[in-house]
């Protein structure tokens, strides 16, 4: 779709980061408040779409190729899964256990008297992490991919 | 008002019916007959999985599996529009 | 009875999606059918976790020692696979249908109907 | 480190390694074919190769001691009361599909090599046969209710997006289509009648929601639900409209691999009729809820719809197969007849069961049935292969054009007419034992069912019969005249599929002494099932 | 030393039919070797180049090949054509409608709802 007008695209480019930001904070924040990878993830591909919206799929499609998204998606579930595996190589070794959990160092304090302690949790903030790399280049790589299409199409008829 | 519409419009109200019994007869909402499963993961969540929030200790620990698959299916979804689209996207 | 309003909502959800698919010719028609009938599945999963004054399931900031009863987390879990379930069925029957609209020149199901017999 | 103890590991872990090493795999095919498509394709044939190890390892365990296998995930490996987390429970039935999906994916991706040479999108296409082979495994190996609709739902979105591979096609898309919305709306009913049962007993897992299943109406409704979506899924007339739709316009290869996928829904109507409601099969309740009503047991009810079902499927699938002039097309409409052969065999056991359990002729029909599930993911997925080598070599799928290819294509003919008599149940291949047996136990409870079903598999000899004289026979069309060979992939996959039919069809009841009777077992005997998770159980 | 085989050599019995793989074997073998030596019986003077291997459509001039050849659709012409009944039946029933294939799942459903639900 062709880009839209310059006050939208001035609001757009206003507003962007602040969604952006509320959006990283929502996945950091999974194990504490509401939310978690796949609903920061959501936010921050909602801000890309209006990106989309703003400056058209073209002007988007110029600047990075859909390969490369999918490609960062990819590596999002590549994460995420290996997570897993380390399961496998603790002590008592099972696929999927939390095995950064109890450890003095990172995320793996134990929580007190339901103190809203960042550093706890254990491989939960880590799979956030991986989940919502994943769904942020999934759901845009998806918008975009369908938007620039069927504005293609209607160029071919 | 062709003969599909009334036959199916006949066996629709059937499976209507059943599915309004079946959500009348329920258990009242807001009063859970059992919950063992449930309350188990409530009492549990914050020494097994260290989290404050039990929904993302069920996410990611408890039923880590299904979230996997989760992502998988986002994952399928992408290669699929990426695979349908690829003429429109390379010329 | 009167307590069980949302499940009846969640019938009328499914049945109204379904009656779409069933009876509507336009296929974008069709996947909003689909698409309001898995929002039935996850209100009706979402409902069945609630409990009577319940608070949602996090201790964050909760003063402890208090035992608040909490609403049930397992459903919400399955709420959340579900929806991304239905993003991404979403995402590529929209796909599909563009593609149809590019092929057939029309989204009429009457006529989407080259595979027959 | 001794080679008992990696193999302990090994079998320790088998469970989720055999689900996420395609998983891994399909997640760095992206990445890898970045580099080449060579090294692509060898990647991913050697993670088919170590998913086949672990299957290997598993499946020597499980058979030679008839146990049943639990994995937990996330936590200790001793069961809790009540089960809170994901485990995968593993029988000699579920062992027994995942062979199914592991031949028919390793075959697929082999097939794959030389078929899909020539097109464009491959790195995309192997990250979805990947998806759908992990989707295939968790499907068969699960034992959480909603884990298994999450693997249901990877099934289907993959092999949706592979159906609409050839896009420059119009039938494709539209086939892709409609397999999406049909595969939508029969998960989402699959997901409704699990909420039900969430709602009821607050259980997830198949076993623990056995143990405590009370079958009041609503379980009713979730019977009713689970039956219809997953029959829908594995094409039971008459909902089977989609099934020739989309197995006559994907990829050959991608269809190979759909027959395991529909093989996969019927393992779930397998599973929901004998282990999930296996304490309710024997109940009677009278008709209407009158006192005076007479009793009719669940199992008997629904076993003479399951029957009459069956032989709706047969009929319609072989009389449909017989005016086809497109040869995929013809071919799906043949794996519709031959899924009612399976569901005659379920049938007639569901008819036949009693309190104390399952003998006799019911008995010998299930093992029929599930014996047949294995063939006809041989026999039906060696036609596919047949088919895509000849549009390999010619580009042409209509019977009417196609004529004298057995002068160009020697050892296709002979792969064909293979299939042929494997089909149509003809010693010495496989097709015979299981349809004899099957014959056999419906013949005792009427005579009729069986001579439908032996005359529906003449018909199916006389269909395909008409389809090797208008492909292989004939004088030399002009046309064809410089058609080559299939490339040597293609054969070796065709090889692989026709050594498994001839030596199943040599050697019978070898293959039904140690695997199909170990697998019948385990799914009639749904009190093992639960004692293996339970504790206390029944 | 070959035990091993034993599990092989097993009878399949189904109560009135049995299949033992070295019996049958040798039947196969048998019939294969009938079927060879009474190929042998053959017409000698045979020669591929000759003219025996024209057709002879009592003399009118043959056809291009893909006239000669039956094709699909013409096999069992006479079978669709004394079943038009049938056909006429299941052809209404596979129309591509996206609609009727899910209408088709509602009516499966309402029957089983009222055998397994009301019975």
């Amino acid at each position: 779709m062709t880009e839209m007008s310059k006050v939208v695209r001035t609001i757009t480019s206003l507003s962007f980061p602040f969604i952006l930001i509320y959006g990283l904070y929502v996945i950091a924040h999974g194990h504490l408040t509401p939310g978690g990878g796949f609903q920061g993830g959501a936010i921050v591909a909602s801000a890309l779409a209006m990106i989309i919206v703003a400056f058209g799929s073209k002007w988007v499609l110029d600047r990075i190729k859909e390969k490369n998204i999918s490609l960062l998606e990819s590596v999002g579930a590549i994460c995420f899964i290996l997570l897993a595996f380390f399961g496998l190589t603790y002590a008592d070794p099972v696929f999927f256990k939390n095995f950064v959990v109890d450890n003095p160092y990172l995320f793996g304090q134990v929580v007190t008297d339901n103190a809203a302690n960042i550093n706890t949790a254990g491989v939960i903030p880590l799979m956030n992490f991986a989940v919502g790399l994943k769904v942020i280049a999934g759901l845009f790589v998806i918008v975009l991919v369908l938007a620039y299409a069927s504005t293609a199409m209607e160029g071919k008829k | 008002m062709d003969k599909r519409t009334i036959i199916g419009s006949i066996f629709f109200t059937i499976v209507l019916v059943f599915i309004l019994f079946a959500m009348l007869m329920t258990h009242p909402f807001g009063d859970i007959s059992e919950s063992d499963m449930d309350d188990t993961i409530i009492e549990n969540c914050q020494e097994e999985t260290g989290a404050n929030n039990a929904v993302t200790s069920v996410v990611f620990d408890y039923r880590g599996f299904d979230t996997l698959g989760e992502a998988t299916i986002l994952f399928t979804a992408v290669a699929g529009v990426i695979l349908i689209f690829r003429r429109v996207l390379h010329d | 009875m009167i307590y069980n309003i949302p499940f009846i909502a969640v019938a009328a959800l499914i049945l109204i999606g379904l009656y779409a698919v069933v009876f509507k010719r336009n296929l974008i028609k069709i996947v909003i059918g689909i698409t309001l009938i898995e929002c039935g599945v996850n209100l009706f999963l979402i409902t069945l976790g609630y409990r009577e004054g319940g608070i949602a399931p996090i201790f964050t900031n909760l003063p402890s020692g208090t035992s608040a009863t909490m609403a049930l987390p397992v459903p919400q879990a399955l709420t959340l696979t579900s929806i991304v379930i239905g993003v991404a069925v979403l995402a590529l029957m929209l796909a599909l249908v563009v593609h149809i609209y590019r092929h057939y020149n029309t989204l009429d199901a009457r006529e989407v109907r080259r595979l027959k017999e | 480190m001794s080679i008992e103890s990696i193999m302990g590991d090994l079998l320790v872990h088998a469970p989720a390694m055999i689900i996420a090493i395609p998983l891994l795999g399909a997640f760095l095919t992206p990445i890898i074919s970045r580099i080449n498509g060579t090294l692509r394709n060898v990647f991913v044939i050697s993670i088919m190769g170590l998913t086949s190890l672990f299957v290997g390892v598993l499946a020597n365990d499980i058979f030679t001691s008839r146990v049943i296998k639990t994995y937990v995930f996330g936590g200790s490996q001793e069961l809790t009361s009540p089960v809170v987390r994901i485990l995968l429970e593993i029988d000699a039935l579920s062992m027994f599909m995942a062979m199914i999906v592991l031949i028919v994916a390793f075959v697929a991706v082999i097939y794959s090599w030389g078929f899909m040479k020539e097109y464009t999108g491959l790195d995309k296409y192997y990250t979805l046969v990947l998806l759908m082979t992990a989707g295939m495994f968790g499907m068969v190996l699960t034992g959480d209710l909603f884990n298994f609709f999450v693997f249901l739902e990877i099934t289907s979105i993959a092999s949706c997006a592979l159906i609409a591979f050839w896009t420059t096609k119009g039938e494709s898309i539209e086939a892709a289509f409609k397999y999406i919305v049909i595969s939508a709306i029969g998960a989402l009913f699959v997901l409704f009648a699990i909420a039900i049962l969430y709602g009821q007993y607050n259980a997830l897992n198949i076993a623990t929601l056995a143990s405590v299943m009370k079958y009041t109406f609503l379980d009713k409704v979730a019977l009713v639900l689970l039956v219809g979506a997953l029959a829908m899924k594995a094409g039971i007339v008459p909902m089977h409209m989609w099934l020739p739709d989309s197995y006559g316009r994907a990829p050959a290869s991608v269809t190979l691999i759909l027959v395991g996928a529909t093989q996969a829904s019927l393992y779930g109507v397998f599973r929901v009729c004998f282990t999930l409601y296996g304490k309710s099969l024997s109940l009677t309740n009278n008709i209407l809820g009158l006192e005076d009503g007479f009793p009719l047991a669940l199992g008997t009810s629904l076993g003479i719809l399951v029957v009459l079902l069956a032989i709706v499927t047969m009929l319609v699938g072989v009389f449909m197969a017989l005016k086809q002039s497109d040869f995929k097309r013809l071919i799906g409409f043949a794996a519709v007849a031959e899924i009612g052969y399976m569901m005659l065999g379920l049938g007639v056991a569901l008819l036949s069961i009693e309190p104390t359990g399952l003998s006799g002729s019911g008995l010998m029909a299930l093992k029929g049935g599930i014996f047949h599930i294995f063939n006809d993911a041989l026999d039906i997925g060696l036609m596919f292969l047949v088919a895509g080598a000849v549009y390999w070599a010619t580009k042409e799928r209509s019977l009417d054009k196609l004529g004298g290819l057995a002068r160009n294509m020697k050892y296709t003919s002979i792969f064909f007419v293979i299939g042929l008599f494997a089909v149509a149940g003809m010693p010495p291949f496989n097709g015979f034992a299981s349809k004899l047996l099957i014959y056999e136990s419906v013949f005792q409870i009427s005579p009729i069912l069986s001579i439908v079903a032996i005359l529906s598999s003449i018909m199916l000899l006389a269909v395909f019969v008409k389809v090797f004289h208008s492909v292989f026979l004939g004088p030399a069309i002009p046309k064809f005249k410089n058609v080559k060979e299939a490339p040597i992939s293609l054969l070796v996959a065709m090889i692989i599929i026709s050594v498994l039919i001839v030596f199943i069809g040599i050697f019978p009841e070898m293959f039904l002494n140690n695997i199909v009777g170990p697998a019948t077992d385990a799914l009639v005997n749904y009190s093992g099932y639960i004692d293996a998770v339970v504790l206390g159980g029944m | 030393m070959l035990d091993f085989l034993n599990p092989l050599l097993e009878t399949f019995k189904t109560g009135s039919g049995f299949w033992h793989p070295i019996i049958w074997i040798i039947v196969a073998v048998i019939a294969l070797l009938i079927a060879y030596i009474v190929r042998g019986f053959g017409n000698k003077n045979y020669k591929a180049d000759s003219g025996q291997t024209q057709s002879f459509l009592s003399g009118n001039p043959e056809y291009e090949k893909e006239q000669m050849h039956v094709a699909g659709s013409n096999v069992y012409w006479g079978f669709l054509e004394s079943l038009k009944w049938l056909y006429n039946i299941l052809n209404k029933m596979h129309n591509g409608y996206i609609n009727d294939y899910v209408l088709w799942f509602v009516v499966i459903l309402a029957i089983l709802f009222i055998v397994l639900g009301v019975i």
